[in-house]
């Protein structure tokens, strides 16, 4: 029986009748064919590659901080090298992994086949989108190799713009230039999702992966450009010594702040949104139920969107901001957690009479809620004045973020990974190991964050080289979780790499899930994605209809 | 497809309001009325930016999606002034009552 | 030490405040989440799949259900804001009667100037049961005073004065970091806080009196400066005498009425063109980059002392 | 219409989706815009309301007739896009490139006099870095003033070159007949462009050059 469940069911392999008819990947082979692409589908392939491996990039550095975390006294590495690790580690995670990975490869790929149109609307601005990230993740490269950056990815000044002595510039303007392929792709996707629909695909029948996708875009459009505004006063600031941030020459660092985290707060609601548009899909489909409460989801959506840049000024409260500022943003805070709480509970819901199956897709999307929930909750205790100021700075905030991070972008952008896995390449990948390697991420990544926010209440501070010896015991489980963690990643490489070659080739709709880049194109899609633009007739995730069969 | 064509004598008007409004705005900001001159510079400014915008840049004939994207905008830019001000404003109140 | 901490003590009046409310999240946050868990795993288990194609019943929604886990949230965070803004005033508003240190940050230690003259480096001595206030300043980058027994963090921005307070409510020694990311030995930049009874901080006090008291030394530098020259005793002088005018009012040349606090005074000695008193002259050469924070300290401390004694 | 067919693009249904499509684009871009201008008006509030003494003075430096003549010739350089958007909806391609052709000399007439106003700047050491000075105990706030002047002057001139380049584009398509009265979208999408930038340059004009003027 255990190999029967590992072993795919026959409607998700490829009938011969399905034939190996010509599709974006087969389409042509030469370089250029990749290189000077404007096809969705394969930008999205090319930024698969260079996230996943500025991810393995980020993920090396955060193993060499655990590494140096496991004894108090700073024996692995000097605290100069330590303090460019942690850098480095934030900069490549969030600049380079964690904003553009769901929007940049399954935003791309599935938005215009799940909308029932042939492109985004400017091909190649998103083309342009792509090169604008490489050359923004090779100027971070650049900095790592001519010898780092050590001011935390938060850059604050006036250690970054008058103390600090690395290639500070070199990562700002990587960070900028990845910021514009950010803005490009939002812009692309809030005029593909506009003008671009189906005919019959009103706004409340669009997937809720499509609306997570609109609300994300419209913070990147509209929050990116004022980080990049503020790269560029800190770069002239470092060069010319003009005196905004500099507060010997009557500049106030606390402006650099409100201006970083105007953007920087938003930017982690970029992260999470799209996380949120994959699970709604993955959990409907799993227990082929209608979701609840649609309207609710996508409203929260642009809830979370609009409120996401009112409320800043919690990462401020022990920075000298005026109370009353302080006060402001708080109960700001409070109100924006709400959206998310209606979105976990709506999902909860969802499962409520369905037909739930434990295929890989639904572990990661199972474990997003129980994690996202823990961080979320964790998120109002950072929002209560007293409790940060007590916490700020410390690992109960960096354990906070990481449950939202790992526990929830990462857990969803894998979960989009294994469920539209079989729809980009054609191939299905190994069910047992899927739901091992799931499992493994799911007990590595709590064994190594929850000790964190025991350590962090204790008073560990953040960007600590040596720590007292009272908190080691809570640094060893960490660093042992990390180590788990760390193969629980490495093991889907491995079998996805190896499910390209010789893995059962897919049906076009091996889930039987609903949505147009399921029931409307075979997988992979040809070039053109749809033979004749299909009309949509019936609500979203409508699992009482018959399944369209291409 | 023409989209909505503006006729040109509409441009000329617009372009001479737009002359007279710098005109005045440079005659008033010489004249001392306190820190009335900062909101009659803003007021002028912004009338001359929402003749441009309606006029110029054919908003007054766009669809409705274009008036939602520039008023977005104008509000986001509006969170971002007034929220960064309000903290510098009450720096010094940080004494509240104690009645608290 | 070297024990294994679980969780950090309480020693200060804030910290049992701050871990009820702590543990009162704690409270919510495990109600809420193990009926998430609990449910997901219920239904997980419940309605797996048991066939292929069995079509579960299509629910798309319950409003009531909708507006109940909206509301009870909003209610219960606006409880939890409404509990830790009264917190959050008690932390950052020092009381009147506290006892005044000066703390100055400079990459990467703690440098701190008792008013009665002692000085130390990454050690603060306090008494018990006594509230006391520190004025912080840095010479350099931002850094962040933060000792987690008292619950209290403060970051230190260079360019202004920034102040916190606690009441020690248990002897001990405490630890004291820097939070606030400053350069290649943040982690080095820590210390430890010294609570002692009354008796023992007194005669710790006169241990090391080697010094005079603060206002002092700020007379000496403020001959030194020639500042006596414009600031007279009487307000004959070019500038405004500074006898008895520290924390009242007083109006600018522009008609703004601000406090002469510790801020006014550093801002007047680095920018004194900035604002100037009603009825002089901006003359004052700025003293920018010639006084260190701690003579600014010093000088400021001196001008306080005036203001009680009357005219020296 | 051949030319009807080639302009469309393969994923688009018709002209009017593709323009409609390319619209939005563009406003969304000139929102994007408005916030990347939003941070510098941003740091501008905050160090006006800090240092307003320090910024009167900085703003006397200016000289308040070059200025309003800049701010002249950018609403002629509007009129004129406005009317080269105009005769392209027309279909008169000679007088849709004089009105472009006029634009782009009003822009570089306009950088012209930024130069200038830059030159006179360096000269009397108001430059922001080392080389600036100015006598007055408020040295140090005067240079932040002039840090904002430079910025936001910068980077509006910045977007003027980068106009006037796809201006000189336009021209060279406007003259090989690309634009007719059925496709000229590339030409209105600049038009909205040229009008934001001298949109941002009305504010900018009365927040640097006319400050405390009485």
């Amino acid at each position: 029986m255990s190999t029967a469940i590992f072993k795919p069911r026959p409607e998700q392999v490829a009938q011969e009748s399905d034939g190996t008819v010509s599709n974006y990947l087969n389409a042509s082979f030469s370089i250029r064919s990749w290189l000077l692409t404007v096809d969705h589908k394969r930008i999205a392939i090319l930024y698969l590659i260079s996230i996943s491996a500025m991810f393995f990039l980020g993920g090396i550095f955060a193993m060499l901080i655990r590494m140096e975390l496991l004894t108090p006294a700073g024996d692995l590495m000097q605290s100069e090298t330590y303090n460019k690790m942690f850098t480095m580690h934030g900069v490549v995670m969030v600049f380079f992994f964690l904003i553009p990975a769901t929007p940049a490869v399954f935003g791309n790929f599935l938005l215009p086949l799940m909308i029932g149109a042939k492109d985004l609307a400017f091909p190649r601005l998103n083309l342009l989108s792509w090169y604008l990230y490489t050359a923004g993740a090779l100027l971070a490269i650049g900095s790592i190799v001519f010898g780092g950056v050590d001011t935390g990815w938060t850059f604050y000044t006036p250690y970054s713009t008058t103390y600090a002595n690395s290639n500070v510039i070199l990562a700002a303007l990587g960070a900028f230039i990845a910021g514009f392929s950010s803005i490009l792709t939002g812009l692309n996707f809030i005029v593909t999702i506009h003008k671009m629909r189906a005919p019959g695909l009103t706004w409340f029948k669009m997937p809720l992966f499509v609306w997570g996708h609109y609300a994300t875009s419209i913070i990147q459009v509209l929050g990116t450009p004022v980080v990049a505004i503020t790269i560029i006063l800190v770069a002239l600031e470092r060069l010319f010594h003009i005196g905004i941030f500099n507060p010997e020459l009557g500049g106030d660092p606390i402006l650099f702040q409100h201006l970083f985290w105007f953007y920087s707060h938003p930017a982690v609601y970029i992260m999470i949104l799209p996380a949120m548009g994959v699970i709604s899909e993955v959990i409907t489909c799993f227990s082929k139920k209608k979701v609840f409460g649609y309207e609710f989801i996508a409203l929260s959506s642009m809830a979370i969107a609009l409120l996401g840049f009112l409320v800043w000024g919690h990462h401020m409260y022990t920075s000298g901001q005026s109370t009353y500022a302080s006060l402001v943003f708080s109960v700001l805070t409070f109100l924006v957690a709400i959206p998310s709480a209606i979105k976990v509970f709506n999902w909860t819901a969802t499962l409520y009479k369905g037909s739930v199956s434990y295929d890989a897709p639904m572990l990661y999307a199972i474990g997003f809620l129980g994690l996202f929930t823990i961080g979320g909750l964790t998120g109002v205790f950072l929002a209560t004045l007293a409790v940060d100021v007590h916490v700020h700075d410390t690992y109960f905030i960096v354990a906070h973020f990481h449950y939202i991070m790992v526990g929830g972008s990462i857990m969803g952008y894998m979960a989009a990974l294994h469920f539209w896995w079989p729809k980009i390449t054609g191939r299905l990948y190994p069910e047992g190991w899927a739901r091992f390697s799931a499992l493994i991420i799911f007990i590595g990544f709590n064994l190594t964050f929850f000790p964190q926010f025991v350590v962090g209440y204790l008073g560990m501070p953040r960007r600590y080289h040596i720590y007292p010896e009272e908190f080691q015991i809570w640094n060893v489980f960490s660093t042992a979780g990390s180590s788990i963690l760390g193969i629980g990643y490495l093991i889907p490489l491995i079998y996805l790499i190896w499910s390209l070659k010789s893995g059962p080739k897919a049906s076009p709709n091996p889930w039987n899930a609903k949505g147009l880049e399921w029931e409307r194109c075979p997988s992979p899609p040809p070039t053109h994605n749809f033979d004749h633009t299909p009309v949509v007739i019936e609500e979203a995730y409508a699992y009482e209809h018959k399944i369209w069969i291409k | 497809m023409s989209h909505h064509v503006v006729p040109l004598k509409t441009y000329y008007t617009i372009f001479f309001a737009l002359l007279a409004l710098t005109a005045i705005t440079v005659a008033v900001a010489f004249l001392d009325l306190g820190a009335l001159n900062d909101v009659v510079a803003m007021g002028i400014a912004s009338t001359k930016a929402s003749l441009v915008i309606l006029f110029f840049m054919h908003v007054k004939y766009s669809s409705k999606l274009t008036w939602v994207a520039i008023i977005g905008g104008i509000i986001f830019l509006a969170i971002l002034l007034i929220i960064i001000l309000s903290d510098y404003m009450t720096r010094g109140a940080d004494t509240f009552p104690q009645a608290w | 030490m070297g024990d294994i901490a679980f969780f950090p003590e309480q020693a200060s009046t804030l910290a049992g405040q701050v871990d009820l409310l702590y543990f009162f999240l704690i409270a919510v946050s495990v109600f809420f989440a193990l009926l998430i868990f609990s449910l997901i795993y219920l239904f997980a288990v419940r309605y797996r799949r048991r066939s292929e194609d069995d079509v579960p019943k299509e629910i798309s929604g319950l409003l009531k259900l909708e507006i109940l886990w909206s509301v009870i949230p909003l209610i219960l965070v606006l409880f939890v804001f409404g509990w830790g803004a009264t917190l959050y005033f008690d932390a950052y508003n020092p009381p009147k009667d506290a006892m005044e240190i000066y703390v100055v940050g400079k990459q990467w230690m703690w440098y701190i100037q008792h008013p009665t003259g002692q000085r130390e480096i990454n050690k603060l001595h306090i008494p018990v049961n006594k509230p006391v206030k520190l004025t912080m300043a840095t010479e350099d980058v931002i850094h962040s005073f933060y000792v987690p027994a008292f619950r209290v963090k403060k970051d230190v921005v260079p360019g202004m004065y920034t102040t916190m307070w606690f009441n020690a409510i248990k002897t001990g020694e405490y630890h004291l970091f820097c939070a606030e990311y400053c350069g290649t030995k943040h982690s080095q930049m820590i210390g430890t806080v010294v609570v002692m009874e009354q008796a023992d901080y007194q005669k710790w006090l006169s241990g090391n009196d080697s010094n005079e008291p603060l206002s002092v030394t700020g007379e000496k530098k403020f001959q030194q400066l020639a500042c006596h020259t414009c600031h007279k005793d009487k307000a004959n002088g070019r500038g405004p005498s500074l006898v008895g005018i520290f924390g009242k009012q007083a109006q600018l040349q522009n008609g703004q009425i601000i406090t002469v606090d510790e801020d006014y005074i550093r801002k007047s000695i680095l920018n004194p063109g900035d604002d100037v008193i009603a009825g002089y002259k901006p003359v004052m050469p700025t003293f920018q980059g010639q006084i260190s924070e701690v003579g600014l300290l010093q000088i400021t401390a001196y001008i306080k002392s005036l203001a009680n004694s009357g005219s020296k | 219409m051949s030319a009807k067919n080639t302009a469309l693009q393969h994923h688009f249904n018709d002209l009017d989706q593709q323009y409609q499509a390319s619209q939005l684009g563009m406003w969304a871009f000139l929102v994007q815009e408005l916030l990347f201008f939003g941070g510098l008006f941003a740091g501008y509030v905050v160090y006006r309301n800090l240092y307003p003494e320090a910024w009167t003075l900085g703003s006397h430096e200016l000289d308040v007739s070059l200025g309003s003549t800049n701010t002249a010739i950018l609403i002629l350089s509007s009129l004129t896009m406005a009317m080269a958007v105009y005769w392209a909806q027309k279909g008169q391609k000679t007088k849709l490139v004089l009105f472009l052709v006029a634009t782009l000399i009003l822009g570089c007439s306009f950088l012209g006099i930024k130069v200038i106003e830059y030159s006179h700047k360096v000269q009397h050491h108001l430059l922001p870095g080392n080389g600036f000075s100015f006598d007055s105990p408020l040295a140090d706030q005067v240079r932040i003033f002039f840090s904002f002047y430079f910025a936001m002057t910068g980077m509006h001139a910045f977007h003027m070159i980068v106009g006037a380049g796809i201006l000189i584009w336009l021209i060279v398509q406007a003259m090989k007949g690309r634009y007719t009265a059925e496709y000229n979208t590339p030409i209105e999408m600049f038009g909205l462009y040229w009008h934001f930038v001298d949109v941002v340059w009305i504010y900018l004009f009365p927040l640097l050059y006319l400050i405390g003027r009485n």
